[in-house]
């Protein structure tokens, strides 16, 4: 389905066609009353919470009275009601302290969006043709319950499915409950850039199953393995409020900040050393440290604890891992490891993180666990000491992710015998792109085709939405009722949550009253036994322990924008009494051989578009990406030195080719990058994802082989090596600077 | 109007008719000349080569230097805005207004001067011959008394002579 | 009579671009679109200029903000021929939208180069329009535009300061730019250059302290506060 | 003075006067209609937005400025040339000077408009005008442009009142030799001419004034067009040098259009015993002058930022050096001094052709410094975070072909209407002319033209 007959379909419900057919509203202006009196002219200030990442950022809005166009029993016209103009940080907030990071700020044009879906639709044409029709909220309600409940009765509840992405607020804990009751299995969560090989690490090392919490203000030395702490990655506006009074928030004391990885990102860019080490082998670089640091005699093996012995050869003081051993591995010169042991051990608190590429590797597990240790040797873990864990509420814990996999999924459905009734009759898919997102190789694109039934909660057509039977358009995030518990960023306990900031633009329905609805209709033996998701969120809250002055934290909650936990924070829980399994190093393994795929492939999450799910939004296809100024493309980053040597000049077309997969992207040169790696940001490449993404650049996901972290099974999506030739045709590179350098010298 | 008029081939005998015709004691006031080309080696009329045009110029000149100067000076104090920290009357860009102006006045002075000295810009009066636009030079005078007509056309023998009634 | 100025302090800031997007919501200011930015006509008022120094291994990038630097002798005032680029009492680079023909000659003289033309009528594709900040006029074809300060939360915050504060004067950090209020790293602050305890004139102050392109003597009210390198462990 | 001579050259001059050929109308008519695509080029501008053009950040200039300074540039040929030639009364200006100030004024014509078409928002052009607006805020005077603004206007006043006036003695002659419609019009533009000695003595200390005050005005013009850059601190641009440069380099092209003008004219109009090798020999050391002043010029400003080095400028003088605005630069100094040098350096080769190829280069090399001055300093600003670079538009070619089309357009007119050579002047000067041939002069003119002047067009 292309824009133009998009447009049409959603037009039918939404106002713009009914207003071409009663011609546009100045012609014949009719005002309906009020639909929300505002102070003219002046700004109130609602609160809610970003949605775009789990960080769960405290949002100000700023709204104001405006005009909507509106059709009220067939006759157009105007309504005044309250809009939201501008998204601020909470300033109050405990995570983001009243900042807000680029893509927040980008998030209202999620709500305002042109091709947002403006009511329910059902397929027209054949599955993936992306012909809809516009239905009513009862038809197709009534539809999916029809469906469920014919379900219910032949005995197949196993066939009711549900994908969504990693969900912090209540919505998860409703989702779990219905796909109970129901009798079916719980949701898989999909997320394919996630952080689950840290949390391993983490329970394993800290009995920790969470990112943790960095207190970066008061650290004097940060050594980060990869980890866009500064970016994107977890907690990104407290991670960077701290890192800029670490810098100057503390009169004559300035932290140095190291970072590790092979291609300069934002975050490496602001580090005071900059280190490439090879990829995968971090986790030995940061052992090589813990090596020195204990051969200084300044820490014992036993400070580390159980973070240690997870270590092989850890309590004998890791002789392997000679500076000399560390530099032939990773690459990294023995002085320049002597150098960062000594001022990692010397300038305490220090603290070193590791996230990312790192941890996609086919030992992401034992390099997350090596710098688990090293925090632990220089005694930086605990609550107030660098790394910590920020407490969950009691009660409202959000649900852990299932067991199954979207692979496993894909797989279920694509090895059921043909013939046989598909083993996935009606599949929900909330707020997550899996056909986008996961490689070729899962084969997601052709699993979902086998599935009888697909319903799609998304307020957007993309490649997954596409391929839906039926789609209940979601609010917007300031259309609902929104609740957050952040996993990291803090130092108590906290949830967070907030009313609707305005009314609905279109003919929408939030997800969650929705499902509400639907089980109603399905007469559960045991009911859900809330009314609305507002019902669930306040009993839910209700069951927190009130801070001062008010008798209920949902009431707390609803007047700062969030609750925190007075009490005195809980101490760590102890780690799980598991017997300890040593790891030793391995190194890690690559598909493709070296001689055939020269090159390392690194995808990045955009700072832009995170995995891709925000390339639809026009102020962040425009925003030129602060390392390469490049703009509404895709691009391929290649060092200098390669680049010659391969005749590949700035803004080629190039091919990229893995023994999975190939795409075209332009070339560009990058002096921060080193000569065996390609790097190439995440996000463009969709095929069908509204005016401003569709069919822009490529997906660097498609030439992804399905490698493994060894221990979680996670995908290892550092581990693909790729080859580069310079192709015929027009890169289409897009960029806003004009120079690489300030003394940039021209041909003499 | 009456006149007696020669026309001339070349400037030669217009000059001999011009003369005899100031010998029979008419003044040059009243002798009308036309030539297709200034001709004025042969001083047809000396009493012209004065002329007060550069000072009309010079006058024109400085009333436009006047004007230029004012013009942004109190254009600029009438609305003072500040651009680029410069005072508010700024000399120097201002020199260039009034340099401008200066020349425009001095220019437009000389036109007009020329237009009123020359008699320029009115009708052509009955007293004309279009062939002095054949390259050939009028003499003679207007309304000539019956009493010195004989003498006039005497003079004017030298040319193609010519009256109207 | 405030001087709004503001200091970016390079050793914070880490390309976080927030106060890009920040100034594009706050603002007004359209998106061209893929084929335009390719012509080199994006509208931001406020870039993150990035360099590169060294080559691998021993590579560096530093990234600055530049916005309008709202100069005291502003090249891009003088040479408007109708006004529309003005120096406010405040020390406001005021560019006047409606006064402005187009000659371009301001963005010409501006050696920062932080004036940005409208080559076509601005697009908002419905309902994209709903979200326009109404305290701030859209700009049509033909009209230079460049960053105001904010101008119209200034105003907003007198408005407010002579109503709520006795002394009438707006109280340091209740005013905020939309790119500093945004700014992750508190890298950039925005206030009163008269007022000695304000934190932008203390930062202003600093040591570090240097104006971009100093040596043209433009006089201008941001300052950028230089990258530190690392000392050990306190000793200066 | 005499009659048969005079007889002679009046028959010859008036001739273009007397009848149209077909040619004619189809040149006017072609010459039109691509004046008419420029004009139209413009209205799609500004319908749909200037961006229809190639300008952008950090190149806001193009085209229309490269070919506005053009323009201004030629207009210098006329005007000031003639006012020279006549303040040292050289007696071989007589049959140039009219060709000469017609280039000016359409120049200036066609130099004026082109910063309207660069405009923004064109139809607010009036708030260049000095007069104030509803509250009473007049233009800013600090600003460059509104030194053009005055400058060109007056320098187009005064040109055209310049070209006017000796014309009036001519308008006489046709008017005497006119009938019906004809006579009124030139009756009127003759103002009453009888050719009196006062007259004709006012008219020439008019113009011996005008002479004195046109020439510090013609210099002022294209030293203001140079401080529109100059006073800009961009590189290569915000020099002292700029003021004489300009100027020396818009008599240059000024020298080389009216050669060019002139050519055209002997050839079309068989003026070939009016405009005889004497003048272009004369007109082109004159260009050989200038091209060494032009070379003075160009070495002493690139010597000084080279020396300078410094490092806002530097990027500018290498791009236009030796790198990618190299090969304009490089051709420019060939068009504008090789070939001037070879060609007109030697007396054999100082022909009328070899004039007039040279002043082809020299056209084209001047052009192409106007394109080396705005745009590649435009590209490398200070900050190389901002560089950029620019590829016209269509309608910025459009209208670039339209302005030639129109000079000749109006050139094309003007001969129709008025004697291309002053006739008196002709006759009153003693100079190299046709010989005496006597012939009966019609009294009044042809109502069709004779076959003689029909292939005359």
């Amino acid at each position: 389905m292309d824009r133009r007959q998009f447009v049409k379909a959603s037009a039918v419900t939404g106002a713009s066609a009914s207003l071409a057919a009663c011609g546009n509203p100045e012609d014949q202006f009719i005002r309906f009353i009020s639909d929300e009196i505002l102070p003219a002219g002046l700004a109130v200030s609602r609160r809610s919470i970003c949605p775009l990442c789990p960080a769960g950022c405290g949002v100000e809005v700023r709204v104001m009275e405006g005009d909507i166009d509106v059709v009220r029993d067939g006759v157009a016209g105007v309504v005044k009601t309250g809009l939201a103009k501008k998204l601020e940080g909470l300033p109050a907030h405990p995570v983001n302290q009243g900042k807000l990071c680029v893509r927040g700020q980008a998030a209202i044009q999620v709500t305002y969006h042109p091709d947002r879906i403006r009511g329910p639709l059902q397929r027209t044409g054949e599955r993936g043709s992306g012909q809809f029709e516009p239905v009513s909220w009862d038809e197709a309600i009534g539809e999916l319950s029809s469906r469920l409940g014919a379900l219910a009765e032949s005995g197949g509840q196993n066939g009711l499915r549900m994908i969504t992405r990693p969900l912090r607020s209540q919505r998860g804990f409703l989702i779990r409950e219905f796909l109970e009751r129901f009798g079916a299995p719980p949701a898989v969560t999909f997320d394919i850039f996630g952080d689950e090989v840290l949390r391993d690490a983490n329970f394993q090392s800290f009995g920790v199953r969470q990112l943790p919490t960095f207190d970066i203000a008061s650290s004097r030395y940060l050594l980060s393995f990869g980890a866009d702490i500064l970016g994107t990655w977890n907690s990104p506006v407290s991670q960077n409020i701290g890192y800029g009074d670490m810098r100057q928030g503390r009169p004559g004391l300035r932290g140095k900040f190291v970072q590790v990885e092979p291609r300069m990102s934002q975050t490496g860019a602001n580090a005071d050393q900059w280190v490439p080490a090879r990829p995968g082998t971090e986790g030995f670089l940061a052992l090589g440290l813990a090596r020195a640091i204990m051969a200084a005699g300044t820490r014992a093996p036993a400070d580390a604890g159980r973070a240690g012995a997870l270590i092989e050869g850890w309590s004998d003081g890791l002789d392997a891992y000679t500076a000399e051993e560390v530099e032939t591995v990773t690459g990294v010169p023995s002085r320049t490891v002597e150098q960062l042991a000594r001022e990692f051990a010397e300038n305490l608190p220090a603290i070193a993180v590791i996230a990312g590429a790192p941890l996609a590797h086919t030992n992401g597990m034992f390099n997350a666990l090596a710098v688990n240790a090293l925090n632990a040797l220089v005694g930086s873990v605990g609550a107030g000491r660098g790394v910590g864990f920020t407490p969950q509420p009691e009660g409202l814990e959000p649900v852990q992710r299932g067991e199954r996999t979207i692979e496993q999924l894909a797989n279920e459905i694509l090895e059921s015998p043909a013939g046989a009734a598909p083993p996935v009759q009606v599949l929900l898919v909330n707020d997550t792109n899996p056909v986008f997102g996961a490689p070729p190789a899962m084969r997601v694109a052709d699993a979902l085709s086998g599935v009888g039934y697909i319903v799609s909660f998304g307020s957007f057509l993309d490649e997954t939405g596409n391929l839906a039977d039926l789609i209940l358009p979601d609010h917007s995030f300031l259309e609902s009722l929104v609740d957050h518990v952040p996993e990291s960023g803090g130092g108590r306990a906290m949830a967070s949550a907030a009313q609707r900031a305005m009314r609905p633009l279109h003919d929408t329905r939030d997800m969650a009253d929705v499902l509400l609805e639907v089980a109603r209709s399905l007469d559960f033996d045991e009911p859900l036994e809330w009314e609305t998701y507002e019902d669930l969120v306040q009993t839910r809250f209700d069951t927190l322990s009130p801070p001062e002055g008010f008798d209920s934290a949902w009431i707390a909650a609803q007047f700062g924008g969030f609750w925190v936990d007075q009490s005195p924070s809980s101490p760590q829980p102890d780690p799980p009494a598991a017997d300890i399994v040593p790891r030793a190093y391995s190194a890690p393994q690559f598909d493709g051989s070296a001689d055939e795929f020269r090159f390392h492939f690194l995808p990045y999450v955009s700072q832009s578009f995170l995995d891709g799910s925000l390339a639809h939004l026009p102020w962040l296809q425009e925003l030129p990406d602060v390392v390469t100024t490049a703009m509404w493309s895709s691009w391929v980053e290649i060092n200098p030195r390669t680049a010659e040597e391969l005749g590949v000049v700035e803004g080629d077309l190039v091919e990229v080719r893995s023994a999975h997969g190939v795409i075209q992207a332009p070339a560009l040169i990058f002096p921060g990058i080193a000569p065996d790696v390609l790097a190439m940001p995440l996000g463009q490449g969709h095929r069908n994802f509204t005016r401003y993404a569709s069919g822009r650049g490529a997906n660097p996901i498609e030439v992804l082989a399905p490698m493994r972290e060894s221990e979680t099974g996670e995908l290892a999506w550092a581990a693909t090596r790729v080859n580069i030739a310079r192709i015929e045709g027009e890169g289409g590179l897009i960029t806003l600077a004009g120079a690489l350098r300030e003394d940039e010298e021209l041909s003499r | 109007m009456k006149a007696t008029y020669a026309l001339y081939t070349d400037p030669e005998s217009a000059k001999q008719a011009i003369v005899a015709l100031k010998e029979m004691g008419v003044a040059q006031s009243d002798i009308v000349i036309m030539s297709p080309e200034p001709l004025e080696a042969y001083e047809f009329d000396p009493s012209e080569q004065e002329t007060s045009m550069r000072w009309v110029a010079v006058l024109g000149g400085g009333i436009g230097c006047v004007f230029g100067a004012s013009l942004p000076s109190l254009t600029q104090l009438l609305w003072p805005l500040n651009t680029g920290g410069m005072p508010i009357v700024s000399i120097w860009p201002n020199l260039i207004i009034t340099f401008e102006m200066t020349m425009l006045g001095a220019i437009v002075a000389t036109v007009i001067s020329l237009v009123r000295a020359a008699r320029l810009g009115r009708r052509l009066p009955e007293f004309y011959d279009p062939q002095v636009s054949d390259n050939k030079i009028l003499v003679g005078i207007a309304n000539p008394s019956d009493a010195q007509l004989p003498d006039v056309e005497q003079a004017l023998r030298g040319g193609e002579l010519k009256t109207i009634p | 009579m405030a001087k709004w100025g503001m200091a970016v302090d390079l050793d914070r800031c880490t390309g976080c671009e927030a106060c890009v997007t920040a100034c594009h919501a706050e603002n007004n200011i359209p998106t061209v679109g893929p084929e335009e930015a390719d012509k080199g006509r994006t509208m931001h008022w406020l870039r993150i200029e990035r360099y590169w120094e060294g080559d691998f291994p021993d590579v560096q990038l530093k990234f600055r903000p530049v916005l309008c630097q709202h100069c005291d002798n502003a090249p891009c005032e003088p040479v408007c021929p109708t006004y529309a680029s003005y120096h406010t009492d405040e020390g406001l680079n005021a560019q006047v939208y409606n006064r402005c023909i187009g000659t371009r000659y301001c963005a010409n003289a501006c050696s920062y180069n932080v004036r940005v033309f409208n080559f076509f009528n601005p697009e908002w594709e419905k309902p994209l329009d709903l979200q326009l900040n109404p305290d701030v006029s859209v700009r049509e074809v033909g009209v230079m535009e460049k960053c105001t300060f904010c101008v119209q939360r200034i105003n907003d915050a007198k408005i407010d300061a002579k109503a709520n504060n006795e002394d009438g004067l707006i109280v340091d950090g209740a005013l905020q730019s939309a790119c500093a209020q945004s700014c992750t790293a508190k890298a950039l602050v925005f206030g009163d250059l008269e007022d000695p305890d304000s934190e932008v004139s203390r930062l202003s102050g600093s040591a570090r302290g240097s104006k971009l392109l100093g040596e043209l003597g433009t006089g201008p009210a941001v300052t950028y506060l230089q990258k530190e390198s690392w000392y050990e462990s306190g000793d200066r | 003075m005499n009659l048969a001579t005079d007889s002679r050259i009046t028959a010859d001059l008036l001739r273009p006067l007397l009848g149209t050929s077909g040619k004619y109308y189809v040149t006017v008519g072609l010459l039109g209609a691509v004046t008419l695509m420029g004009l139209v080029a413009w209205g799609y501008q500004m319908y749909y937005g200037i961006g229809l053009t190639g300008l952008n950040s950090p190149v806001f200039w193009g085209f229309y400025l490269i070919n506005f300074v053009f323009w201004i540039g030629i207009s210098h040929a006329g005007t000031l040339i003639s006012a020279i030639l006549r303040l040292i009364d050289a007696p071989w200006r007589r049959p140039v000077t009219r060709c000469a100030e017609a280039i000016t004024a359409f120049a200036l014509v066609i130099g004026g408009t082109l910063p309207l078409i660069h405009l923004g928002r064109p139809w607010l052009f009036f708030y260049l005008i000095p007069f104030p607006d509803g509250r009473g805020l007049w233009p800013n005077f600090r600003s460059p442009l509104m030194w053009d603004f005055f400058a060109i206007n007056t320098y187009l006043l005064a040109s055209t009142l310049f070209l006017f006036l000796p014309m009036i003695p001519d308008f006489a002659l046709i008017r005497d030799r006119a009938t019906g419609i004809r006579r009124t019009i030139y009756g009127a533009l003759s103002v009453g001419w009888r050719g009196t000695p006062k007259q004709w003595h006012r008219l020439e200390s008019a113009m011996q004034i005008m002479a004195i005050a046109i020439i510090p005005v013609a210099v002022s013009v294209h030293t203001i067009v140079s401080f529109d850059f100059a006073m800009a601190v961009v590189p290569m641009w915000h020099s002292t040098v700029f003021g004489p440069y300009f100027v020396a380099g818009a008599i240059f092209s000024g020298i080389a259009g009216l050669i060019i003008a002139m050519a055209i004219l002997r050839r079309v109009l068989r003026l070939e015993q009016y405009l005889t090798a004497l003048h272009f020999q004369k007109l082109g050391q004159l260009l050989l002058l200038m091209s060494l002043l032009w070379g003075y010029f160009v070495f002493s400003e690139r010597l000084t930022i080279w020396y300078g080095n410094d490092n806002h400028e530097m990027p500018v003088f290498w791009a236009t050096f030796t790198g990618e605005y190299a090969p304009f630069f490089w051709v420019m100094v060939a068009c504008n001094f090789v070939l001037p040098l070879i060609l007109l350096s030697n007396q054999k080769l100082r022909t009328i052709s070899g004039c007039v190829v040279a002043s082809c280069g020299v056209v084209l090399g001047m052009w192409l410094e106007r394109f080396l001055i705005v745009v590649p300093s435009l590209s490398y600003r200070q900050l190389p975070y901002t560089w950029g670079s620019y590829m016209p538009g269509w309608p910025e070619i459009a209208v670039m072909v339209s302005t030639f089309a129109a000079m000749a357009l109006l050139y094309t007119l003007f001969v129709k209407f008025i004697p291309i050579i002053s006739i008196w002047e002709f006759k009153d000067g003693t100079h190299p002319g046709p010989e005496p041939r006597p012939i009966a002069e019609p009294r009044t003119l042809p109502a069709r033209g004779a076959e003689a002047a029909g292939e005359a067009l």
